[in-house]
């Protein structure tokens, strides 16, 4: 599947996009945010207060308990700010 | 209709074009967002957002809306990039036989947007970069129109 | 900035007039109100008002709403005389820092307006003329603003 | 004193404009009103319904119970219709 990051946690992760395949134990958002934060300490630090970090799935918000089955596309951002 | 895009928009032509031959609407309210410069805390704002996502939010706040109130016509232009301290962030125009109809969607239109659609700004001013953090009174601005569709 | 005048207005240019070399404001709404034909109801429209009570009650009003919000600009444009449908009516625009103080000013700006500003409508149809009614939900609105004022 | 009348009770009453010196007794808006009425059937039937008409004095909005004395210009009115 496809990871996107925006705004402050693609600044910490260091990373705009990337492929991913994460192990099949990896079954919601929240489960993702802690395999991510495992790679390493970019991650660790841009998922570091993961309580505020909002998430999509194939353009629609989605809460942490969500499950990933079946995505092609997951987005990380901070809340919005537009308008 | 909802648009992001770079360019400037200019809402004399937005609302003729939304009026032109029709003679049914009676009221027309709009909302321009711009860049303030924060006493001089502000240079530029970058505004950043998610392809795809962003025309996904937009056009379901916008379907939200229509299905809300009986409006005749509506429109969100927001755009993205560089920004100096006076320009336009964001259009939103509501048509309606009746003002109360298109100042509540006005208003709703706004209130969504701000809570929904991925966009994010990037402050740029003396003291360095930063990116703006979201308004919780955004949230409870948001909240207002929950608690009014459960109640109504 | 009030003004009554029979001629049309522009929006782009009032907005544009009230932004000029300014990068303080953060929100701007505005209201047009258009003559509606109500499905061939209504062919023209004659605006008929009191000289010197309108302007003395739009400046009342205007100064209504700058001392109940932080407004950093307002502008009411009235016309008068005949007008047919889908012609602009009234122009109402308000500026602030942020959205809430101006989407609720120019709505009372409106609600104002709409229940003690001395003008009358007078629409002419296939059926004749006839003096327009003042609706009853204008006073309603009206009264709004006064129990707001009152709770909060 | 100057009295103007607008909309369908200028229509009704058949003048836009007059000079009038009402007599002592006249006091109040209302009293006004009631002096008008007996001018003639045009004002009889414009101030029918006296309780929608409004009036102002000096372009102020005043009620019916309001004193006339020192006013320079009193306008009557069907309720508004603008915006």
């Amino acid at each position: 599947m496809r990871l996107l990051y925006f705004a402050w946690v693609k600044e910490k992760a260091g990373v705009a996009a990337e492929e991913i395949d994460p192990p099949a134990g990896v079954a919601t958002i929240a489960e993702l945010i802690d395999w991510l934060k495992a790679r390493g300490p970019e991650f660790e630090n841009a998922f570091a207060r993961s309580e505020v970090i909002c998430a999509a799935i194939d353009h629609a918000h989605v809460r942490h308990d969500a499950k990933i089955a079946g995505a092609r596309e997951i987005a990380f951002f901070p809340p919005v700010t537009g308008g | 209709m909802i648009r992001v895009q770079q360019a400037d928009f200019d809402i004399g032509a937005e609302i003729a074009a939304l009026k032109a031959g029709r003679s049914d609407i009676g009221a027309i309210v709009s909302f321009i967002g711009t860049v303030r410069d924060q006493h001089g805390a502000v240079e530029e704002m970058m505004l950043e957002h998610y392809p795809g996502m962003t025309e996904a939010e937009l056009t379901r706040i916008e379907q939200e809306a229509n299905a809300r109130w009986p409006l005749q016509a509506s429109l969100i232009v927001h755009r993205t990039g560089a920004l100096l301290p006076g320009d336009n962030i964001v259009l939103v125009v509501t048509a309606s036989e009746h003002r109360d109809a298109a100042f509540d969607a006005a208003r709703f239109l706004m209130d969504y947007l701000k809570t929904s659609a991925p966009f994010w700004k990037r402050e740029q001013g003396p003291g360095g970069a930063r990116w703006v953090e979201a308004d919780t009174k955004d949230g409870a601005a948001f909240s207002r129109w929950k608690k009014k569709h459960a109640t109504e």
